[in-house]
């Protein structure tokens, strides 16, 4: 048990983690301290023989403080929370030139589109590969999300990216991974009994490895077509 | 505690909503009714919002027959009237007005779900059906269930008319008669909504 | 214990009347050539009437102690707090 | 005029004329229908838990065959070994029987039915048969649940939460008419729910005794009555959702179609409904616990007024929390924001909850009977329960940890942790008043330890597994590298929910046994203020010769001055010192 995230490898990861070690902070805090008071009342108080209860009905003061503390001490954790929410799911929040790439989400695969060349989804040089998701490093990327049948959700861990794709609905969130390697995307809800192979790889390349990846796919993929 | 010895006159009003049982329940229940009716009228202008292209250009008019349903409604109208002008009627005792104005009522109110059917069945004829669109979907959840409250009401009310005709309701007690007739109502409230967003928005 | 069961009955057939021509004039308003989002408005308006007359009048609310009525009338903001955070999806 | 007023006549005198079957089947009498309901609820419960045993076997143990597993049809299990349609079966049924038949029936109907007239001074509901029927209902409802396991293509198995489209459509889900009898169940037990609940509010408001005024009601009548109101409220709103799901399964409907319809629809209804259904499920334990409380510690409630407005505040904003069980659907961020922040606020009633249950057991006089046992776990675990709520929360932290076993642990912590052990407790307190003898002391304390430490093992840990990533409601998570370092903590809550499950039969077994073998109880065996304990255990029916008058607060324990350390508050302090014993003792 070692509370410790494991490690994460998007921009923002670093803020979520940030976050929950606040979280983490002051909670454990609000915990130690309930907990401990709860048993040393439990001790000390322990009922004997003869002893009288002292017959009290509250203290106004008293309850005042431990409803200002944990109200202030919510909202602060809120407000934090809303700037970091903002920054990566806001209505504003993917930032210009990032990459589109389109997930197609299906009982139970991800279908991914590439832009090819010309960097634009929706055009003839478009391919798609099955349950591999490549990304280049350093640079940020916006998902397309949508869905062929029920609802799923695109979760990559390592990513702290977490996003339904809902049928009918079309949902973009994007990320940027900092260090290169293997990682891996997963169905995060229920989606029917293979929901728990909705499983796709997700590579991060350097930009150059990226490049010569995506024109080899595309030429495959145009020779598969042909 | 100083009242302690004082006799109590009728304590389960004393401290109550100043309603006898029956009526609080049904109150209470209507509020439930509400609840339900939001689900069905909130999800409807959720959906029309959501989905405006999914209902006629022009407004539910090119597929419901609006003036039959004008009169259908000022019949479930007239219907709340005699079911209240009964109420008047049990609560001076006067047993002749509230019979009649209880037959009224059922009479009405079956006029309304007849009426009812007869608009479903030409509409499935012309092809409007539950599976056609939100429209459809939306349209006949939520006059269906209107519906079966008003066939609810009107089985009910039937046994309150037996009652009646039995003698069971004085000027002295006439619970029956006021506690059916909030449901009545509520649900002649609910037509009015549902006449002015379902049939002429 | 006399006032909480005295009887209120108001000009019901007025009440009638006043609900009947409403209902009137709602369809007439439905074919009027106005913009669009005006009718709803005059509609909703209309309804809203027609239901408060059925209310206060036929169920008595005008009449009933206060408790009563706040009971019948606790539940409607929770339906507005739906309809509108829900409509928000589309608008943003 | 009087008769209008008049209450529903009760027929005391005539109750041994009744049949057995009027008298302990059709019965309109709050007790037998609450002890009914009991009976019913466990069994629910111990469906729930047999069906979460065999979720955890496929957790700990994948790919290896089930002990007994040859019971089960080739459907289910094949060659010993769960299959995925099953395992989501079980996953959905699970949270299903647990929320809808086990834990609301096990508060609401059982100690709404009965505590409410005896706690307030009634001789039965405002509505006896409408309280026979609402049992009546729920029966079938649940037999009708029961039944999807039974039918081709098995029970639901798109999840207690049933999103569409795969709650809807049999080409994606593979379920058949699993999926509509779980929403038919739930219409019926949509409809008991509600006659219930119109029932208690109607009891609460108009039948009180002689100087019971709202402010000496005991908090767990309280907390009965706030969740009767979101009861009567909520619960329509799930029937509207589930009989448009209904709809679009049968007959062609289009509400939460994909192309046609609007998917996300269902989750804001369902959880317009969820919500305040999460606070039903958790209101009333508060408020059993808060009389726990009290009696252990022989001391009034801390803070009275402030306990009753925090039931009040937490009933109120309940109603606009709803979405941030929907952060990472997809819907409009800004909404999100504000969801975020009414959910933060949530948590303040809550806490100040917390600190007068410390602030009543500061300076009392701690009586360690096994309800108070409960009752201290149910703080301890609530803690844990409401802290880890604040990390989903928080927006961004939530995206990481939603949909994972992080929320699995979260709402063990409030509805086991929280929910079960006040349930525990409370059926340990009140057993002697319903059955006229005292559960085994001896074995209540075996079966509180174990439970308790069986529980922390199983449970505590699958926070670390969300933190891993570990996704919920997944068959196996051994195809996922990054799930690869979890499998020996899944072995390890294997174990420990195997360990827990056993424990409670200690308790199943002492709650039959003490039924026929149990030391006779007296009229108020631990020495409690309410009125419930000024009459016979088990109470005749009515309750009381003649209805009690109430002249004091709830939790009058350790009044100065006086030789007991307990208050009924049918007497007064004046009364007791001036030498009129106290009834009951």
């Amino acid at each position: 048990m070692d509370w410790i995230l494991p490690h994460a490898v998007s921009s923002y990861a670093g803020d979520i983690d940030a976050i929950y070690y606040l979280i983490l902070v002051i909670t454990g805090i609000a915990f130690v301290v309930t907990e401990a008071a709860l048993v040393w009342f439990l001790i000390k108080y322990r009922g004997r023989p003869g002893r009288q209860a002292s017959y009290i009905h509250g203290n106004t003061k008293a309850e005042i403080v431990w409803t200002a503390v944990p109200a202030v001490t919510v909202v602060v954790i809120g407000l934090l929370s809303g700037s970091v929410w903002n920054s990566i799911k806001g209505r504003d929040s993917v930032p210009a030139g990032a990459i589109p790439i389109g997930v197609h989400a299906k009982q139970f695969e991800w279908n991914v589109t590439y832009p090819g060349a010309d960097g634009q989804l929706g055009t003839g040089d478009d391919f798609t590969v099955r349950n591999q998701l490549h990304v280049p490093v350093d640079t940020p990327v916006v998902v397309h999300l949508s869905s062929e049948d029920v609802i799923h959700s695109f979760f990559i861990p390592a990513f702290r990216v977490k996003q339904d794709a809902v049928p009918g609905m079309h949902i973009r969130v994007w990320f940027k991974a900092m260090e290169t390697g293997e990682y891996e995307l997963a169905c995060a809800e229920l989606c029917g009994l293979g929901h728990y192979r909705m499983r796709a790889a997700v590579t991060v390349h350097t930009a150059d490895d990226y490049q010569r990846w995506l024109s080899e796919q595309s030429q495959t993929v145009a020779l598969q077509e042909r | 505690m100083a009242d302690a010895g004082v006799m109590r006159p009728m304590p389960h009003t004393a401290r109550g909503a100043g309603v006898y049982n029956q009526k609080l329940g049904m109150w209470v229940f209507l509020g439930s009714e509400i609840m339900f009716f939001t689900a069905l009228i909130g999800s409807y202008v959720i959906l029309r919002v959501g989905n405006p292209g999914a209902w006629p250009e022009h407004g539910p008019r090119e597929v419901l027959a609006i003036p039959i349903t004008a009169a259908n409604t000022f019949l479930l109208i007239c219907s709340s009237v005699s079911m209240v002008k009964a109420f008047a009627a049990a609560s001076v005792g006067d047993q002749k007005g509230l019979r009649l104005w209880l037959i009224a009522t059922v009479l009405m109110g079956a006029a309304f779900v007849s009426v009812q059917a007869v608009e479903y069945t030409e509409l499935v004829h012309k092809g409007f059906v539950p599976s056609a669109g939100l429209f459809g979907s939306t349209f006949y959840t939520m006059t269906g269930f209107h519906g079966f409250h008003v066939s609810v009401g009107v089985i009910c009310m039937i046994y309150v008319t037996i009652r009646a005709f039995r003698g069971k309701y004085s000027a002295a007690d006439h619970r029956g008669i006021e506690v059916i007739g909030l449901y009545w109502h509520f649900v002649d409230l609910v037509w009015i909504i549902l006449f002015t967003i379902v049939y002429l928005i | 214990m006399e006032d909480t069961i005295e009887r209120h009955h108001p000009n019901y057939i007025l009440v009638w009347g006043i609900l009947a021509v409403l209902t009137a004039v709602e369809v007439g308003v439905a074919f009027l050539p106005w913009a669009k989002m005006t009718i709803i408005l005059l509609l909703v308006g209309l309804a809203v009437w027609k239901a408060l007359l059925v209310a206060l009048y036929f169920m008595h609310l005008r009449y009933e102690r206060r408790p009563l009525r706040i009971l019948a009338l606790a539940p409607l903001p929770l339906a507005v707090i739906l309809i509108v955070a829900v409509i928000t999806e589309f608008r943003w | 005029m009087a008769s209008i007023a008049a209450p529903v006549e009760h027929d005391v005198g005539h109750s041994h004329e009744l049949s057995f079957v009027r008298k302990y089947i059709f019965s309109t009498d709050h007790k037998i229908i609450g002890i009914q309901f009991l009976l019913m609820s466990l069994l629910f419960l111990l469906i729930g838990g047999i069906l979460a045993m065999l979720i955890r076997w496929q957790q700990g143990f994948p790919g290896q065959v089930l002990p007994g597993g040859g019971v089960f049809p080739e459907t289910m299990v094949s060659d010993g070994i769960i299959l995925p349609e099953f395992y989501n079966s079980l996953v959905t049924m699970h949270g299903t029987f647990m929320v809808f038949f086990a834990i609301m029936p096990l508060l609401v109907g059982v100690f709404g039915n009965y505590l409410i007239p005896l706690k307030i001074g009634a001789p039965d509901m405002a509505f006896p048969r409408l309280n026979m029927a609402s049992f009546w209902l729920a029966v079938p409802a649940g037999f009708l649940m029961i039944a999807g396991f039974f039918v081709i293509g098995g029970s639901a198995a798109a999840g207690w939460t049933s999103y569409p489209p795969l709650a809807e459509t049999s080409e994606y889900s593979g379920v058949y008419l699993g999926q509509q009898l779980w929403c038919v169940s739930l219409i019926v037990l949509g409809l008991s729910s509600i006659l219930g609940a119109t029932n208690y509010i109607t009891t609460v408001i108009n039948m009180r005794a002689e100087g019971m005024t709202w402010f000496r009601l005991p908090l767990s009548i309280w907390a009965l009555f706030i969740t009767s109101i979101l009861v009567l409220l909520a619960i329509p709103i799930l029937s509207g959702a589930v009989i448009m799901l209904l709809f679009d399964q049968t007959i062609g409907t289009h509400f939460f179609k994909s192309a046609t319809g609007l998917p996300i629809l269902w989750q804001h209804l369902f959880w317009f409904f969820g919500h305040p259904e999460v606070y039903i499920l958790i209101l009333p334990a508060m408020g059993v616990v808060s009389d726990i409380i009290a009696n252990g510690s022989r001391k009034p409630i801390f803070g009275y007024h402030s306990m009753v407005y925090a039931i009040i505040g937490i009933a109120f904003l309940g109603w606009v929390v709803w979405g941030h069980h929907m952060f990472q659907s997809g819907m409009n961020p800004t909404l999100g924001m504000s969801f975020m922040i009414s959910t933060m606020v949530i948590a303040v009633p809550s806490a100040i909850k917390t600190f007068n249950w410390l602030g009543t057991l500061w300076r009392g006089n701690i009586r360690f009977h096994v309800p108070m046992m409960h009752a201290c776990a149910f703080v301890s675990m609530f803690v844990i329960g409401g802290l880890s709520g604040v990390y989903m929360a928080s927006t961004p932290v939530d995206i990481y940890i939603h949909d994972t076993y992080f929320i699995v642990a979260h709402i063990h912590y409030v509805l086991f942790g929280g929910s079960l052990f006040a349930i525990f407790g409370a059926i340990t307190f009140w057993y002697p008043k319903m059955f006229g003898r005292m559960m085994n002391p001896f074995w209540g304390k075996i079966h509180f330890w174990l439970t308790f430490i069986a529980y922390n093992a199983t449970f505590f840990p699958m926070h670390q597994l969300g933190l891993e990533g570990h996704m919920r409601r997944i068959y196996d998570a051994s195809r996922y590298d990054f799930l690869s370092g979890t499998h020996g903590l899944n072995v390890f809550i294997s174990i420990s929910a195997f360990v827990l499950f056993a424990s409670q039969l200690i308790f199943v077994l002492n709650f039959i046994l003490s039924w026929f073998r149990g030391a006779k109880a007296g009229a108020n065996p631990w020495e409690d203020t309410g009125l419930e304990w000024t009459t016979p255990s088990p109470p005749p029916h009515g309750n009381w010769p003649a209805t009690p008058t109430v002249y004091t607060p709830p939790y009058e324990f350790s009044v100065p001055g006086m030789a007991q350390d307990y208050l009924p508050q049918d007497q007064s302090k004046d009364m007791v010192t001036a030498g009129q014993p106290a009834k009951g003792g």
